[in-house]
Order: structure tokens, then sequence, then C-alpha cells
């Protein structure tokens, strides 16, 4: 894997990470109303993950298990409805009062909204694993067209 | 749509196309990944003529562009996202394997016209 | 259970399955009871709605409950359900194939093939229930990632060599497909099909026909109809067997299907001509290809390539008895081209190789194989009693009422010629004595498990020849459903008027 | 009743499979027991010709498919014989191999399943039933020719047999259909007689395909090479079955197209000249066995020859000719397999003498073969003597080609009738190395003298009871043509024109037989079925040179293809495209205009870079361009993603591929131009397509944005509408899409670990010969 080992970067990347958190926090959050949505709030926490990756604070693991988890948390949503009586992707809307943010309208859509952030930040995963594990064997090419 | 976005769609199709006929994997990646552009900008294009973002605490449903297309286009957008990524995968699979990154024949199909070119070779 | 509900499950069951088997992909036990038990859910559901459907009629599910202007419907008529339940049941044999091909050279990777198999069945499922164009895009997708994913998962050469052609092509498909929903969605203003049927026909001539061919492009590539088939022969062959025979059963026949579907609904009897000729084309160089060939697998790669045409023949006569034709054709293709397939495989594990020339005398060593292979060969080739000649017979005799003498022409000389390919494999594998050269690589697969799903298969196929009478009635009513489609729009657009 | 006998003919087979390994015995009489019931059933049936034996089956109601059986008196003297032929052929075949032999079992059950084909056929009513069974001896014929397939000739053999038998079916079925268009019915049985254009068309499809199984010039080619088979195949092929569905078919289409011209034309031309021909080439030939079957292609064209010319006389000939050939021709072969196997050879100028050390045989075959030249005091002779009076009875021009044909082909048969006794069983004079096989060399077997000796001893009875022999064949003759009843056979005519003619057929034919038996000739070469394969071969070749055509294997030839078909596919918008394009605007702001126009040139950038990660830099800027024109068109959304996306995109595209050969490969100049023109058709196109949308949209299919707007923030509880969409009003399709997503990243984890186990086979291109093979 392409990694910088530099205790500067680390540093630096260190300190990003609960930015991009945040950031991805409010755009997930702000999706229903604003610009944003689970889609951009996994990306933006992919590029955490790629930046630890390349300043060696993080291995790619094979980001499998997140996107089963997306899968089925996104395949419950469309689901439960159905199981519980109501029609296949019944989204419902709860609206309540909550401490420091207010007048907050949510639903299942949310919900479905987070297994599109798990599958995203597994997908950026399971990238990191598969296009950058080994090195590109262009200083062997003579080995490898062996194998051909 | 305008002219100018008819334009600019045609445009990607067109160098899209020249990209894909090649026998480079990276330019047919590149390919794909203009065509892609394309067709995310037709699909948002058919929503008819531009407007305000589709919010509706800031605009009312006249002034606004139509929301139906984008949410297509933003679903195309993430599908082809999803693909490229494949493709440039295989991309450096068949790098790996051949040292480069060419599309090479079929071998079969080029043993059956080695025949086929032979056989007619010897009967004229 | 509500059909409603059961066609809603039929496309996330799948997916709900598919993210369960990848958590478990490191327990093999757990892992594929979960997806038996998933595919054999979704056969029993799909041959649920089948019963529901014959007896109530077509159904449609508006999703949440949106209107079918602004949301996503599916609709389950006896096309589709008919369809359907022969794909799914045909995928669950050769996942029980798969079980016993574990060990050997052959085989999918377990790990993947599980949760690739159940999205690919999703997305079969919803490729054929749903309502709107913009899905049936997403449905195409969700079958071709997973099958570039099965297709190339074990990175060997052949196999990313020929998944370049078969992604590069399936992707420049897509994105014309893409530019064909924006035409149709500016032109139309709607991406329900049902909506479209009401719309298109207003349309000018040229811009409907133009969409209606636009189509035929990209549901042909799909389908591997002429001039565009060349990727399938090249592809396929080098996947797993049971990849293949999942794809060689199912892909080509969604997009058939979709053109079947899309091109009746819309109207598009204008381009009679044009898919008559694509139709015979496509049976020609099919068969060609299929003689000229030195491997089973590619020799049943280009049959694929072949049996299309009939089923766009089908198609294009836009008669009741074409398409009824057309639809009693998918039923008994899907399995034998299946079937064919896994014999292919067991081929490969008796012998190590699916090349003719390195094959011979499977008949005294393997009768059972033999009559495993010769079943659905003949019934490919169309003889009777078999399910082929039912539907190509019928295919002939639709083509016959409506006059179209030169494709009933073609239809009978590509019969004999398909005959006569597979008279080759029969000669070059199962008669004569084994070439010379060192013995059979040793596998040890579960032999029993193979022959097992492979003779249910066979059995699947002779099951649907004895029951062609009723088969026939269906297909019948799907077709006059299909040309008629004013219950499927009523079902769609209910009391609603947009 | 025939549903029962052929569930026992299945039942058989299974048995026959089943026990051949463990009980021969067993096996065998599994196998006998089968036609030994159809064989009953016939009987039965011939003696009450009365009571209709009839059964049918739906199959596909919608098609008029299904089973349909009736016993005729044709079919019912038909399936005496096939049953009791069928019987002795296995007991016969007990004896042909010897033991051990495992492949018996395969054998006899294959062979059971032929005879309940051949027994479908000839009861079959509608014409689905006659293709189904017809299809049926095809297929179970290519098994049984090809049973010794260690050998390639009998392999060769078996695809010419199936291919032009297979081929003839769907002749056959084309034919039918056309006949079921002229007719109006589906029933052999209810259909009446028809002339006309339709009729004609019919009338040449059926003979033809009665041609290919009948083994009728030109189609005649696989007939000979089947004899590759094991003999008691050939015994019963030749008889009794396969070769006489074709005679039957003529036989049973005459009373309906009869009075075309194409009919009679057609049947008694290529019956004439499969009669010369067939009896030509067995004089020809040296193999005992290959001179059998050349005179059954005589007897076939002879048959047909009857049948075509269609009077009473000569459908009664017709019929009594068949039966009379099955009997006789079955024992011929029989004898020649004992002949076979007792001495190792079949060729007659290796053997002489035989009539000394094979006795029984020589006395079987002469009476068999003296039935086969029409000699009295046997069944062929009254059944000739009936075909020559039929002949000599016509009227003007007809009667003169008929008679000559008929007097001349049955010449020749005494001629190789004579060939072929004095050859297997006469002194040796043609040989070089004279009587070098005069004694057999293995024991006689009972099993293979036994039926032969039954089928002579049924060739005399026939011609000492002329009368009962007559009843069935009559009334069979009758069903075809009404006023055949009243003709029989008759033992000894007395001193009629007919009487002598045969009479000076069988002198002159002996005379000639006798002088060929004296002739050494070159083994012929068999012109006509190397003809059928290098057909069969060259078809191929033609296959694999369109295939070369269709099918480059080469990546770009496929996407220039589609390109091209997309092009083509979109010239239709063309038109409308030009009639709507001045309705456009030039741009909906200066900034779209621009970001177009920047947009294309990025794009045409990302062709003439060089470098790849130049590539990768240009393909940023058209997606910078392009979020732009998202911006310009009001959709936010897409912009962030767009912008998340396109970052991904370019640092996969430098990661994955920035280590590679840094420059382009470059391909031919021709090659480039069509890449550039196909690419600009494209881009033509898809302006037509978009343009002609434009102009195509109307008021009446504007979106219903008011109404989604809305209902997304009622229902969906969102003011961001496209989110709303995405979440819950198309949420599928965003449950789709993320599915793709996974499923996509579990490809690049699978694509980036090293190959599961090795390659399974070294990939390399199949040599010529293999593809060949």
């Amino acid at each position: 894997m392409i990694s910088v080992h530099s205790p500067i970067v680390a540093v630096g990347v260190r300190a990003v990470t609960p930015l991009a958190v945040v950031v991805a926090a409010y755009l997930f959050f702000a999706g229903h109303n604003q610009p944003g949505g689970g889609f951009s709030a996994g990306l933006v926490l992919g590029a955490v993950l790629s930046l630890r990756t390349v300043a060696g604070l993080y291995h790619p693991v094979n980001g499998s298990k997140l996107m089963a988890a997306g899968i089925m948390v996104a395949a419950a949503v469309a689901l439960v409805p159905a199981a519980i009586g109501g029609g296949m992707l019944d989204m419902v809307v709860w609206s309540g009062e909550l401490p420091l943010l207010g007048k907050v309208k949510t639903g299942t859509a949310a919900i479905f909204d987070i297994g599109v952030v798990l599958i995203v930040v597994g997908l950026v995963d399971a990238v990191l694993d598969g296009l950058g594990t080994d090195d590109i064997a262009i200083e062997t090419p003579a080995s490898t067209r062996g194998a051909q | 749509m305008s002219l100018a976005l008819v334009f600019a769609i045609a445009g990607l199709v067109g160098f899209g196309v020249h990209l894909i006929t090649a026998r480079s994997l990276s330019r047919i990646v590149l390919g794909f990944a203009l065509l892609g552009h394309a067709a995310v900008l037709a699909l948002l294009a058919s929503g008819g003529p531009a407007g305000d973002p589709p919010l509706a605490d800031r605009a009312t449903s006249a002034e606004m562009a139509n929301p139906l297309p984008q949410a297509l286009a933003l679903t195309a957008i993430v599908i082809s996202f999803g693909l490229t990524l494949f493709l440039l995968a295989l991309a450096r699979r068949q790098h790996e394997l051949t040292g480069d990154d060419l599309v090479e024949d079929d071998l079969e199909d080029r043993a059956v016209s080695a025949l086929a070119d032979a056989e007619a070779a010897e009967t004229p | 259970m509500s059909t409603e509900t059961l066609i809603g499950l039929l496309v996330a069951l799948p997916i709900a399955a598919a993210g369960l088997t990848l958590a478990l992909r490191k327990h093999a036990r757990q892992r594929d009871i979960v997806t038996l038990g998933a595919l054999g859910a979704e056969t029993a559901l799909a041959g649920v709605l089948l019963s529901r459907t014959i007896s109530d009629g077509t159904t449609a599910v508006r999703l949440g409950g949106w209107s079918p202007d602004l949301g996503i419907v599916l609709i389950a008529d006896l096309f589709a359900s008919l369809v359907l339940i022969v794909a799914i049941a045909t995928i669950l044999v050769v996942e029980v194939f798969a079980l016993g091909q574990r060990r050997t050279p052959w085989a999918a990777d377990p790990e993947l093939a599980g949760p690739l198999l159940l999205v690919l069945t999703s997305g079969v499922a919803l490729s054929m229930l749903t309502g709107d164009l913009f899905t049936l895009f997403v449905a195409f997708e969700l079958i071709l990632v997973a099958s570039y994913v099965l297709l190339t998962h074990r990175g060997e050469a052949a196999q990313v060599r020929s998944g370049m052609s078969y992604v590069v092509m399936n992707l420049f498909a897509s994105a014309l497909f893409l530019i064909g929903v924006a035409v149709v969605y500016r032109s139309t203003g709607t991406v329900n099909m049902a909506l479209l049927a009401e719309r298109l026909p207003n349309l000018d001539e040229p811009v409907r026909v133009g969409i209606g061919l636009w189509f035929l492009v990209v549901f042909g590539t799909k389908a591997a109809a002429f001039p565009l088939f060349s990727w399938l022969p090249d592809s396929y062959p080098t996947a797993p067997t049971t990849v293949t025979a999942v794809f060689a059963g199912l892909l080509t026949k969604v997009g058939v299907y979709v053109l079947v579907r899309f091109h009746t609904l819309t109207d598009m009897e204008a381009l009679q001509p044009v898919i008559l000729i694509v139709a015979g084309a496509t049976m020609l160089v099919g068969v060609a290809g299929a003689l000229a060939q030195n491997d089973v697998k590619r020799i049943l790669s280009f049959h694929i390539v072949s049996q299309i045409g009939y089923m766009l023949m089908g198609l294009g006569l836009f008669s009741v008895a074409g398409i009824a034709g057309a639809v009693i054709f998918f039923v008994h293709h899907i399995p034998v081209k299946t079937v064919l397939f896994l014999t292919g495989g067991l081929i490969e594990e008796e012998t190590g190789t699916s090349r003719l020339s390195d094959n011979g005398g499977l008949a005294v060593r393997r009768p059972v194989l033999a009559v495993l292979f010769a079943i659905p060969a003949l019934s490919l080739a169309g003889l009777p009693p078999f399910s082929g000649f039912v539907a190509k017979f019928a295919l002939i005799d639709a083509g016959i009422d409506a006059s179209s003498i030169p494709i009933v022409v073609v239809a009978l000389l590509v019969s004999a010629l398909t005959l006569l390919s597979m008279v080759k494999i029969w000669m070059a594998v199962f008669w004569g004595s084994p070439p010379g050269g060192p013995a059979a690589p040793v596998t040890e697969p579960r032999r029993r498990l193979l022959v097992g799903a492979t003779g249910i298969g066979v059995a699947a196929t002779l099951v649907i020849a004895s029951l062609a009478g009723p088969l026939w009635d269906l297909s019948e009513r799907a077709a006059t459903e299909l040309l008629e489609p004013t219950e499927y729009i009523n079902e769609v657009l209910g009391t609603v008027t947009p | 009743m025939p549903f029962v006998i052929l569930f026992v003919h299945a039942a058989a087979a299974i048995a026959a499979v089943v026990t051949a390994n463990r009980s021969r015995v067993t096996a065998v009489v599994a196998a006998a027991l089968a036609p030994a019931t159809a064989a009953v059933w016939g009987f039965t049936a011939l003696l009450d010709p009365d009571t209709a034996r009839a059964a049918s089956f739906t199959w596909v109601e919608g098609l008029q498919l299904g089973f349909d059986f009736e016993l005729s008196p044709i079919a019912a003297l038909l399936t005496f014989a096939i049953g009791v032929i069928g019987t002795l052929i296995v007991i016969y075949a007990h004896g042909y191999f010897g033991t051990p032999e495992p492949t018996l079992g395969r054998f006899l059950a294959t062979l059971t399943i032929f005879g309940g084909s051949m027994l479908g056929l000839v009861w079959a009513d509608s014409v689905w039933t006659l293709f189904l069974f017809w299809e049926a001896t095809s297929v179970t014929s290519f098994l049984l020719v090809g049973h010794k397939h260690a050998g390639s000739g009998a392999r060769t053999a078996a695809r010419r047999a199936l291919m032009i038998t297979g081929a003839g079916g769907l002749i056959l079925l084309a034919g039918m259909m056309v006949l079921i268009d002229a007719t109006g019915t589906h029933l052999l049985s209810e259909m009446e007689a028809v002339t006309g254009t339709t009729a004609t068309v019919a009338a040449v499809l059926l003979v033809v395909a009665a041609a290919t199984k009948s083994a009728l010039v030109p189609f005649h080619v696989w007939l000979p090479g089947a004899m590759a088979a094991p003999t008691p195949v050939s015994a019963y092929l030749h008889s009794a079955t396969m070769v006489k569905a074709g005679v039957v078919l003529v036989a049973i289409v005459s009373p309906i197209l009869g009075g075309t011209d194409a009919f009679t034309y057609l049947a008694v031309g290529l019956g004439a000249a499969t009669m010369f021909w067939g009896a030509i080439g067995a004089l020809r030939q040296r193999d005992a066995k290959l001179i059998l079957a050349w005179g059954t292609v005589s007897q076939l064209g002879f048959l047909v020859l009857l049948f075509g010319v269609g009077s009473a006389k000569a459908t009664f000939a017709g019929v009594a000719v068949l039966a009379a050939h099955a009997v006789f021709k079955a024992g011929l072969f029989m004898i020649v397999g004992e002949v076979d196997i007792r001495t190792g050879t079949r060729d007659i100028t290796e053997l002489g003498g035989l009539h000394r050390s094979m006795p029984v045989a020589a006395v079987v075959a002469t009476l068999c073969g003296l039935s086969m030249a029409g000699v009295p005091p046997l069944v062929g002779f009254p059944a000739k003597e009936a075909a020559v009076e039929a002949a000599l009875g016509l009227a003007g021009t007809e009667r003169l080609i008929i008679s000559a044909a008929v007097i001349a082909g049955s010449v020749l048969t005494v001629a190789y009738t004579a060939h072929f006794l004095l050859g297997v069983f006469g002194p040796n004079t043609a040989g070089p190395n004279a009587a070098n096989v005069d004694t057999p060399v293995r024991p006689r077997r009972m099993a293979m003298t036994a039926p032969a000796a039954l089928l002579a001893t049924a060739s005399v009875l026939g011609w000492l009871f002329d009368g009962t022999a007559s009843k069935p064949i009559t009334r069979a003759a009758a069903a075809l043509n009404p006023k055949a009843d009243v003709y029989e056979l008759i033992n000894w005519p007395g001193a009629t024109t007919a009487f002598f003619v045969s009479a000076g057929i069988v002198a002159v034919g002996a005379a000639l037989g006798v002088a060929r038996s004296r002739m050494l000739l070159d083994v012929p070469r068999t012109i006509g079925a190397n003809a059928a394969d290098g057909l069969l071969d060259e078809t191929l070749v033609i296959a694999r040179r369109i295939t070369a055509r269709g099918q480059h294997g080469s990546l770009p030839v496929y996407v220039v293809t589609m390109a091209f078909v997309i092009a083509a596919a979109s010239l239709i918008f063309v038109r409308p495209a030009v009639d709507s394009v001045g309705e456009l605007p030039l741009a909906d702001s200066p900034g779209q205009l621009a970001l177009a126009i920047a947009t294309v040139l990025a794009a045409w950038g990302c062709t003439r870079v060089d470098s790849r990660i130049g590539a990768a830099l240009a393909l940023g800027v058209v997606g910078l361009a392009v979020t732009g024109l998202f911006v310009v068109q009001g959709a936010p959304d897409l912009v962030l993603t767009q912008l998340l996306v396109e970052t991904v995109i370019v640092v996969g595209f430098v990661i994955g591929l920035g280590r590679l050969r840094r420059s382009f490969p470059v391909t031919g100049a021709r090659w480039q131009q069509i890449r550039a023109l196909v690419a600009g058709l494209c881009a033509a196109g898809v302006a037509a397509a978009l343009i002609a949308a434009e102009g195509a949209a109307s008021s009446a299919t504007a979106p219903p944005t008011e109404r989604l707007v809305t209902e997304a923030v009622e229902e969906g509880g969102g003011n961001n509408i496209v989110n709303v969409i995405l979440t819950d009003v198309r949420a599928l399709d965003t449950l789709g899409e993320i599915v793709v997503l996974a499923v996509a990243a579990l490809g690049v984890i699978a694509l980036g670990r090293p190959a599961l186990m090795t390659a399974k086979t070294p990939i390399s291109p199949p040599t010529r010969e293999e593809v060949r093979a």
C-alpha cells in the first residue's frame, strides 16, 4: 500500500479525523432538508479512512462486513413494514422536540440512509484493500508474464 | 434542454465512444467516465429547463428544477461510480497478469478465424 | 400473505439474504443453509405468485403508497410470473450443483458465489416485476454487476480478458440505456411503463419508432442479438461452470424478456421487419458459431445466441400465437440451457476438459451422463417429444399463420444445424475412445450432488414437456395480455388519473 | 392398447439395460417380449379387421398436438410384421453377440425403443404423432448405426444417417403443416383428396421427406453406410422398419395427394431412378451385406414407384411387395450376419463353396433370395407378378414407361440376387485366390439360424396359402384405394402375359447374374456417401467462415460495431430533430454555454493527452465542468455527490493505474479513422435523439412536479425533494444502487487478491486439427 510514514502527516490526519466525522454527521442529518444524505456522508467518512490509510494509521480490513450490515439494514427497512402488515418500503415519519436540536423530523428513511452510509464506508475500505494492497509489478514484468 | 447541453452531451458521447474503442484499458476506463457524465447530464436535462434547487423551504414548485430526474441522475452517478471502480480493478488485474493493460483478442476466436482463412486459401 | 407483499418479498428477500450470507461468508455451513433456504423460499414465493396470478390476474404494487406517476410500481402479470418461477427454480438447481462442486478447480468461490447469486436472483425478479423503466435500469445493473463479479472473481487470465469484453459491451449498453431513458422522459414526462404505454403511441411516428429502435439496440445487446452478440461466446465459457449455467439460462433471457415487455407494451409493431431480420440473422450466426467451435462450453454458448433468435422471432411476429410461442420458449429454454451447461460441467469434472478433441468414449464410462446430456440436447434441437419441440413448433406454426415463410425456413434450417452440432458433441465426447495421454485429473467432487442436481434439472425439462398443454394455454393467455395490455395499464394506474 | 404396447417397450428397454450384465437371458426375454406383444396385437387385428382400434391422448390441446393412434389395415399388417420380425431379431441378436458382451443391454434397449418408435409411426393418425415417431426412429437408428462407435466409419455413417433422415423429418413437418393448411385437419384419416398449389407444395415436401427416410436417390447415400451397424440392426432396419417409413408415408398420402401431378411424377421418377441405381449398386458390390443394402435401395424405389402410380392394382402390388420384402430381406441379412460371424468375412471374393459347409444357411438364403427374385414357390412371386400385371394393365405412354421400368428393374433384381447367392454360397469363380474360405471357423448358433429359417418358411407358406396371405394385403390396399379390394395373390396364374414376362425376367436376370459373378470388379467407390459427408463437413467450413467474420475476438471491433448500430438506429431521429432544432434555446445562461464548451474541450483533452496521469487530470477537469453544469441546472445534491465521486475516481485512477506504462499504445491509421468516424456518428445520433425528444415534449406530458413537491413534504417529511425521492419515493432504486455498489466492491476485493487456485488449463490457442475435429 502506498503509505507515507511521516509523523507530521500522522498528526495532521489525526487532527482532521474528528472534523471530517462532524462534517459527515452534518451531511447525514441535513440530508433530508438540505443537500447531503447518506451517500455523501459515507464518502466523507471514506475519505477519512483513506487518509488514515495513507498515513499508516489504518490498515484496510476488507469492508465486506460493513457492506453486509448495510445491505441488511436497508433490506430490513424495506421488509419490516411488509412483515407488520404494511406495504414494502412504506416509510414512517416521526417528529418530536429534542434538546439542543429543537423540532426534529425523522423516520425510517433515516435508518435506510444509515444502510447507505455503511455500504459506502465498506466500499471505500474494500477499494483501498483491493486496489492498493500490493505493489504493482511493473518492476518485474518478466515474472508476471511467465504466469500467463 | 438548451443546445449548449445537447452539445455537451453529444461531445461527451463522441469522445467517450472514441476512447472505449481503444485497446488500452486505461482509455476504456476514461471513456466510460465520459459516457457516464453524458448519461447523467442527459437525464438531468430531460427534466426540462433549469431552475432553483429543489428545496421546498427555499423555492416554490414552480420555480424549482424538476427534482425527479435529479434523483435518477444521482442513482446513475452512484452506480457508474461503483462500476468504474470495478473496471479499474479489472484493468489492474489485467496488468498484473500480462504486464500490460491492452485488451487481447480471444484466442479461440482467432484460431477459428485462422483455420477459416487457411481453408479459404486452400480452396480458391 | 397478500399478493402485494409477495411481490415485494420476491425482490427484497434475496437482497436481505445476500447481506446475511455476506456476513456469514466465513461460516460455510450456515452460509450455504441461508443461500439454499433463501432460494428455496424464493422459489416457493414465485410458485405462489404464479398460482395467484393464474387465478386472480395481474397485481400491481405501489411501493410506499406513492402514486404511479411519482413512485415505483411493481407489477406481476402472467408473463412475469411464468418466466420468474422457471428462472428462480433454475437458479436453485444450479446452487445445489454448486454445493457439490466445491472443491474442484472448476468451482466458483463459495464465499462470493452465494451472495452474488442472491443479488442476481433479486435483479432477475426485479427486472421481471418492475413497471418502471428506470427501476429496470437498476435491475439490469444488479444483474450485471453480480455477473461481472461472478465471471471474473477468480481472476484468471482468460476470465479477466473475456470479462473485459463482457463488461465493456454491457457498460456501453447501460450508458445508452440511460440516454434512452432521458429521451423517453423528455418526450413523455414519465418513466412509468403503463403511462408510457398510454403516451408513447401519441408521439410522432419517427420519434416513437426511434425510441423503439434505441431500446431494441440496448436490450438486444443484453440479449446477445445480431449483430451485438460477439461478447457472449467469448466470455461465458471462461466462467466457472455454475456461473456459466446461470448466465446461460437467465441473463440473455432477461434481455429478451424486457424486449418483449417493452415493445409489446408500447406497441412497436412498426419494428416488425427489423426484429424478424435480426431474429433470423441471430439464429444463423449463432448456429454457425456453434458448428465452428471445438469446445462443449463454447458450442453451447453460441447456441444461446441462436436460440435467442427464436424468441425474437416470436416477438417479431407480433401475433398472439407468435408471442405465446416466445413465452413457452422462455419456459422451455431456461432450464434446458442451464442443464446443458451443467452436463458440460460434469464432462469437465470427468475428463478435466470440455474440449472436444480431448474427450471421447464417455457413453461407455458414464452412461448416465450420456442420458443427462442427450435429453436436453434433443430438446434444444427441437425434437419431439421434448419441450423444445413444443416451443419451436409453436413458433413455426405462428410463422406459417403469419405467412412469414422466410423466417420459418430459417427456423427449420437452424433446427437441423442445431442437431448437427449436438451430434458433433455427442460423437466427440460420448462416442469413440478416450484420447491418449495422461489420465483425467483426479477431482473428488461430491458426484451424487452434481449428478443429482443435473438429474433434477433434466427431470424438470421433461415435466415441462409433459405439462406443455396447460403451459401453452398459459402462454397464450400471457401473450393476449401482452398484446392487449389494458389490464396491465388499469392495474397500475387504477382510479388515479395523473 | 397402443399406449400399453409402447409402455411395454419402454419398460422392456429399461429392464434390458438393468438386467443385461447380471442375467443375459432375462434381458433378451424382456427385449423380445415387447415386439411379441405388438405381434399378438397386430395378429388379432388381422383376424378381426372390423373392430376399430384407436386411442388418443391430447398433449398440447391449444396446438392440437397429441398422440392419435389408429390401427388402419395397412398398419395392422405392418404391426404384425414389425412385431414378428422384431422378436426374431432379438433372438438373433442373442446369437450374434458373443459372450461376454458389455454393450448388449444398451443395444437391446435402443433396439426396443427403435421398434416402439416404428410402431408408433405406423399407428399414427395425427400428423404430429407421425412426425414425433419419425424423428424418434431417426435418433434411435443413429444410436444403433453408431453402436460400434470406436471406429470412425460407424460414427460418420451414423451422422450421415441422422442428418439426412432428421432433416427429412423437418421437411416432413413443413409438408404436413402445408397439408393441414390444404385439408383443414391434422388427422390423416379425415383428410380428403386435395389439389391445387398448396397441395402441390405439400406433395413435393412430403415426397422429398419420404425420399430421405426411404433412401431414394439422391438421399440413398445413408442406407448402405448404415450397414456399419451390427447385423441384427441392419436386418431390422432394412426389412420392416425405418426405410419402410417413407414408403408408408407415400402410401398413406397417396389417396390425398395422388391427384396432383407433382406427387405422381416425383414419386414415380424418384422411384424408378432409385430402382435402377440401387440395383446397379448392388451388382457392383463385393461385400455381401452391401449387395443386400443396395438391393434394399432398389426395392424401396420399386415400392415408391408402385404407390406413386396409384392405380388399384399397383397399390395392391405395392402392399404385397412391401410385406414380402420385409420377410425375405430380414432373412437374407440374418444369413449374411451368420456367414460373417462364422467365417470372419463377408467379401464374396474370399468366400467359396459354403453351400457344402453351411447347407442350412444356403437353403434358407436361397429360399429368401428366390422370393426376392420373384420366383415360385415363394411369396415374392405372386407379389412381383401383381406388379407386372399392374404395369401392363395401364394405358398409353404410362403403360409403356412403367412397364419398361418394372421389367428392367426386375431383371436387375434377379441379377443381383444371383450375384449374391452365387457369390456367398457358390463356388468361388471370381476371387484371385479361389476358395480360401470354404468352411466356417466357428460353430453354428441356433439362435442365428432358426429365425432366418422361420422367415424362409414363412415365404414358402405365403405362397402355398396364397388365399390366407392375400386377405390382409387386399384389405390394406383397399383402405388406400377402394377399388383394390378385388385383387388377391395368386400362386399359379397360368399362362397369362404377365407370367411369360416374369419367366423372361427370371431367365435374363439369372443369366446376367451368373455373368456378373464371374467378373472380378474393383470395390466401388462410395462417391455419394463421400459427397454427403463432404457436404456436412463443408457446412462446418462455411460455419467457420461466417464465424471468422462475425466473431473477431477483438473487443474494439465489437464496440465499434455496437456504436455503428446505435448510430444507424438514431438515423430515424434526424428528421424530427431537424424540424425542432430551431425551437431550442442556444443556452439557458451564458455560464451554461461556457461550461458546455469547457466540458467538451476537456473531454477532447482526455483523448489527446498521452500520459495516464495527464488523462486522469483531464478527467478531473471534465468532472468539474459537468459539476458546473449541475450548478447551473439547479441540482445541489448532484454537485455534492459528483465532487466526492470525482475525487475518488481520479485518485483511484492514479493509484490503480498510475504506475502503468506512461504512454498509450498507438494503433493503425485506418483504424483511427474508423474510430473517429464512429465516435462522430454516435455523437450526432445522440444529439439527434435528444433534440427530437425535446421537440416531442408537450404540455400534456409535463412532469407532475407540483404534486411531487407537496407530497414529498407532507408524506416524506423532508424539504430536500431529491433526498425524499431517493430514500422514500424511489427508495427501491436506492436499495438496488447500494447493492450494486457493494457487489462492485466485492469484485474489487476479489480481483485484488491473488488468483484462487492455479489456472486450470494453460491458455493456449487450440490447434488447427483440434478446431477441425
